[in-house]
């Protein structure tokens, strides 16, 4: 359990040294959701519409963008196979490291959403199922993702391929994500929403560490 | 052998200065800043159509436009950086940007507010709305090459080529008004054809702006001075070393 | 405390890198692993460290087979690579410090003086120089013990007087009931070490 | 020159090699774009009017995420230093990778921008726009993306740095990108818009070479 | 041809290095530049190959100082430092192939030949061992004739065999009128070699 805090208290702080501090997460998640509105026209309707789903895009997006920090330095300078040495199951690395990456990448966005919720005019019953929902769904980001990092960890800059292997992915969780938030707004009843979202991200929970686990014990070799 | 440290060469010319003006500037400030306030707050008369609310204009204009005047100060002293490898000038900017900021933040957070009663949003996707937000990026994102970088003469250099390609944003939120069609009101003080509003608004207004830039130059009198101690401990250390 | 192998064999990528290597090692040895460039000393060491999957062959510790018990083993054994494994970001004393916390030892100030790190603990190790990322890198051994060091060219880029540091380190764990493996190019003079040379296999064998 | 061709060529053969081949940049674009409609709903009306928007935003992510291979690889090898001591102008360096990077990371995109275009549902007359536009537009993306590349390319995954960078100079593109098209919809004239862009497109071809050139030479110290 | 230096001083993130060095080097030299882990000697090499500014001091190529026609004494170097400058994804026959193209020079066959790589020379060099990696970057430097050599620890991780090969190359390079400066911790035995030790300078100097 020790050797597990350490891992994830390590992760925690190299991402803050090494300037991924929450000002910065923050600002990608606000620029990016900037971009909508001026792609798409400033009109508040049109807006409103589309509102969910590009707070929710945006979470992926910055999701994606941060997966490869996962594993892929510690793989280049050889710490992971070091760590995969100690006393840890790969199992519980890989869930640290998870973990780590959902708190440094995730969470913020998660905490500025609603401003930005309400920057794109959104409904306010909207903007609590919107926090509430990336809460339950963004771990199946972290988790899905981890496993495609570790996949990709061997190819120098599997960047794009990584990408390629996540996303779809993802879409089921857009897909409730987005649905649960717009129940929500039509004050429908957004249970069974998020009761799928949970499902996915339980599923993801014991599923994904020892896949990943699996991936990393053939990249090292 | 005394070691040729250019970057680290001593601003004394620069500090005398401020010195001399930093007594004034705090004097000036705090009486402008009563005044402007007294001014917009309690003398101008409200508006027709907007009320009361129309006295947001004195905090929210001067810091929309400080923020944009500091920086274009900022470019300007990071190309004299790049340029002639003044020592006070990456200083100077370096120095200016969190006030920079400071005025950002202050104008999109009075503008906000004021969007509320006027456009009935918080927020519209606006150009010059969102080409502001844009310069707050700006100035975060330039303070973060600051921060990322150890040596200071190399994120001195990082940070100037970013203060130049970002200078484009400035016309941009200048004339944004005037480019595409905004919900924001175009420019009625500093127009070609000179001021086009009424005195009892437009003499709080300048005040204030004028306040606004003398606390600019306070604040950046004090941290220019700690950059600067800084910057000759180091030297101190340096040197320390060769004997 | 024993390390034995039986007729281990190599394959990277469908080519043979060597076969039918034999070795055992007890307390208090050093085997020292020779051969020219190529000859598959690296893959033989992150063999025994279990990064890689011999293509057959059987490595045990203390009579049992690590496949079967690999924590067990793991537990006992220290590999030092030709990465560094340090965190640029990090000083040294950071570095060691999550490693310590990491395996659950607790000896950093006497790794970082042991290796004379004292006056650069604090530096983040992107501005060491090769040697001084190196001892950093060394420094684990000491900060977390255990009796089995692997070391993949453990001397490269330490000067002459660090050399003879490092190798009274090694004659010390040793001496204290320790083991260690270690393929170098430089001859380190250890006069108790044992010889494997991997070129010698291959001739034998092959 | 022939040093110019020798790295233009290595580069692509490289992106190729690493497998951002042609199909992987699609895939990535064609997915990321499929998210929209999944997140905002399949309305047709809805769609055609966020379509430009979308296909931009998309074509701007798409450069995002493959930015930091601009510079990142050859920095963390060594090669870059051999580069910079080589015969070539560092200008004509940063030139030469930003045309890879556009030719093996923003091209494809370009190529197939007509048949998403349709599937969103966009005017005709748009489609042949927003190729127009996107031929025009998206090297100031490069150009900007190498700037941002090499100021961070010194920081270990300054990843997220380099889009808090980058993102805000993009914005320019984005909003005369999309004017443009819908222009075009709106059977107005897109001279103007299309004006702009490339006017930004010259604008950067001067500037950013030399201000990431003056980047690089920090890096290496 | 001939390489000076005056009183170079050496400043990194506030800290003095080294300073008041003075070296000379003219066609037919080797310089071996020597001192403990940290002294600067790879700093000194990268200053001299243009990749670090000093604090103060002149570098001059042919008696014309390099910082006012970089591109002609560039042109006339090879820098090998501590990282490999290999794509990984090429093989070492490609990797050749582009650096000769690039400096438009061209001798890759030989180069390969020189460094014994034939064999090895179409495998991708991520699959390379260290050894091997390390023979195709010093390849560089047949590949891309120039006069003057800087080398920063070149054959770590070489064989034995193979740190001979190199030196007789190293040799046959300042006959044919070439010259170099090298930082190693192994003696190299190269008799002709001038010494510069950094360690002496800062006895010198502080
Ligand atoms: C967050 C929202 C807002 C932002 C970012 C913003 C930004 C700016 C900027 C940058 C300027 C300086 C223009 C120049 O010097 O040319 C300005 C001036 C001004 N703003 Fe705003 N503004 C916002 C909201 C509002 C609102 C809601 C109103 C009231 C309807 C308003 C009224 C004005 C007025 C009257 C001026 C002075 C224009 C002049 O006389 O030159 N602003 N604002
Ligand atoms: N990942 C890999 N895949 C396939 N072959 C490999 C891989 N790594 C190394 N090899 C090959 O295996 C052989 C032995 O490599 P190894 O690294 O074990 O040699 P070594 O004895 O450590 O050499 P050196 O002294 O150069 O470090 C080499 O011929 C090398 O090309
Ligand atoms: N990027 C850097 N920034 C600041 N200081 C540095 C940097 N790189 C090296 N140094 C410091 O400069 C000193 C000299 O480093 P250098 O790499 O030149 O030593 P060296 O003689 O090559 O040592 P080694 O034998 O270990 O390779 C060291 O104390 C090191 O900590
Ligand atoms: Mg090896
Ligand atoms: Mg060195």
């Amino acid at each position: 359990m020790n050797s597990f805090l350490a891992l994830l208290m390590r992760d925690m702080r190299l991402a803050y040294r090494q300037g991924s501090a929450l000002t910065m997460t923050l600002s990608f998640f606000v620029i990016a959701v900037t971009l909508f509105p001026l792609g798409v026209g400033p009109e508040l309707d049109v807006l409103a519409r589309i509102g969910p789903g590009v707070l929710w895009v945006g979470a992926l997006l910055a999701c994606l963008l941060t997966l490869d920090r996962i594993f892929q330095a510690d793989y280049e300078d050889g710490t992971l196979e070091q760590l995969l040495m100690g006393p840890l199951p790969i199992e519980f690395i890989v869930l640290a490291k998870i973990m780590a990456h959902w708190i440094t990448s995730v969470l913020p966005l998660i905490i500025v959403s609603p401003i930005l919720a309400i920057s794109l005019n959104l409904h306010s019953d909207g903007i609590w199922a919107m926090v509430i929902s990336l809460l339950i769904g963004t771990p199946v980001l972290s988790l899905i993702g981890a496993v495609g990092g570790a996949l990709t960890v061997a190819m120098r800059r599997g960047g794009v391929l990584l990408s390629l292997l996540v996303l779809p992915l993802y879409i089921p969780v857009l897909i409730f994500g987005v649905a649960s938030v717009e129940a929500a707004v039509a004050l429908l009843p957004m249970g069974p929403h998020l009761m799928l979202l949970g499902g996915l991200s339980l599923g993801a929970l014991v599923v994904c560490p020892f896949a990943a686990a699996a991936a990393l014990r053939l990249a090292v070799e | 052998m005394a070691i040729d440290l250019h970057k680290y060469a001593n601003p004394t010319r620069f500090l005398r200065i401020a010195n001399a003006i930093f007594p004034w500037s705090i004097v000036v400030s705090v009486g402008l800043l009563v005044a402007g306030l007294y001014l917009g707050l309690f003398v101008a008369p409200p508006d027709y159509q907007q009320g009361e609310t129309v006295r947001i204009m004195f905090v929210h204009v001067p810091a929309a436009w400080m923020a944009m005047s500091v920086y274009s100060m900022m470019a300007v002293s990071s190309a004299a950086g790049l340029i002639w490898k003044h020592p006070v000038a990456d200083l100077s900017a370096k120095a200016a940007a969190p006030i920079g900021a400071c005025f950002t933040f202050l104008a999109l957070v009075t503008g906000s507010l004021w969007g509320q009663p006027m456009w009935g949003a918080y927020w519209v996707w606006d150009a010059r709305l969102t080409s502001m937000l844009i310069l707050l990026f700006l100035y975060l994102g330039y303070m973060a090459v600051w921060e990322s970088f150890e040596d200071q003469s190399k994120a001195a250099k990082a940070a100037a080529i970013l203060v130049l390609i970002g200078a484009i944003n400035i016309p941009i939120i200048k004339f944004s008004v005037d480019w595409w069609n905004t919900l924001h009101q175009p420019a009625s003080v500093a127009t070609m054809e000179g001021p086009k509003i009424h005195g009892s608004i437009l003499t709080p207004l300048l005040i204030m702006g004028l306040a606004y830039t003398s606390l600019f130059v306070t604040i950046f009198i004090i941290r220019v001075r700690a950059e600067i101690l800084g910057r000759r401990l180091r030297m101190l250390r340096v040197n320390q070393l060769q004997e | 405390m024993s390390l034995h192998v039986q007729s281990l064999t190599c394959i990277r990528q469908d080519r043979l890198i060597f076969k039918s290597v034999e070795l055992s090692l007890s307390s208090g040895e050093i085997l020292w692993v020779k051969g020219r460039n190529g000859a598959g000393k690296s893959s033989l060491l992150r063999i025994l460290a279990g990064l890689l999957k011999p293509a057959s062959g059987i490595v045990s510790w203390d009579g049992t087979d690590v496949e079967q018990e690999p924590e067990q083993y793991q537990q006992n054994l220290r590999y030092v690579g030709h990465q560094d494994a340090l965190k640029t970001a990090y000083t040294a004393r950071e570095n060691l410090n999550f490693w310590s916390q990491y395996t659950g030892t607790n000896n950093v100030a006497a790794a970082l003086e042991a290796f004379q790190l004292q006056t650069i603990a604090d530096h983040p190790v992107r501005i060491l120089s090769a040697g001084q990322k190196k001892r950093s890198n060394l420094a684990r051994l000491i900060a977390c013990p255990a009796p089995l060091w692997i070391l993949d060219e453990p001397v490269s880029s330490l000067d002459t007087d660090y050399i003879d540091l490092f190798k009274n380190l090694l004659e010390t764990h040793v001496k204290a009931g320790g083991m260690a493996l270690l393929a170098t190019h430089q001859d380190l003079g250890l006069q108790s070490a044992r010889h494997l040379d991997l070129n010698d296999i291959w001739q034998v064998a092959g």
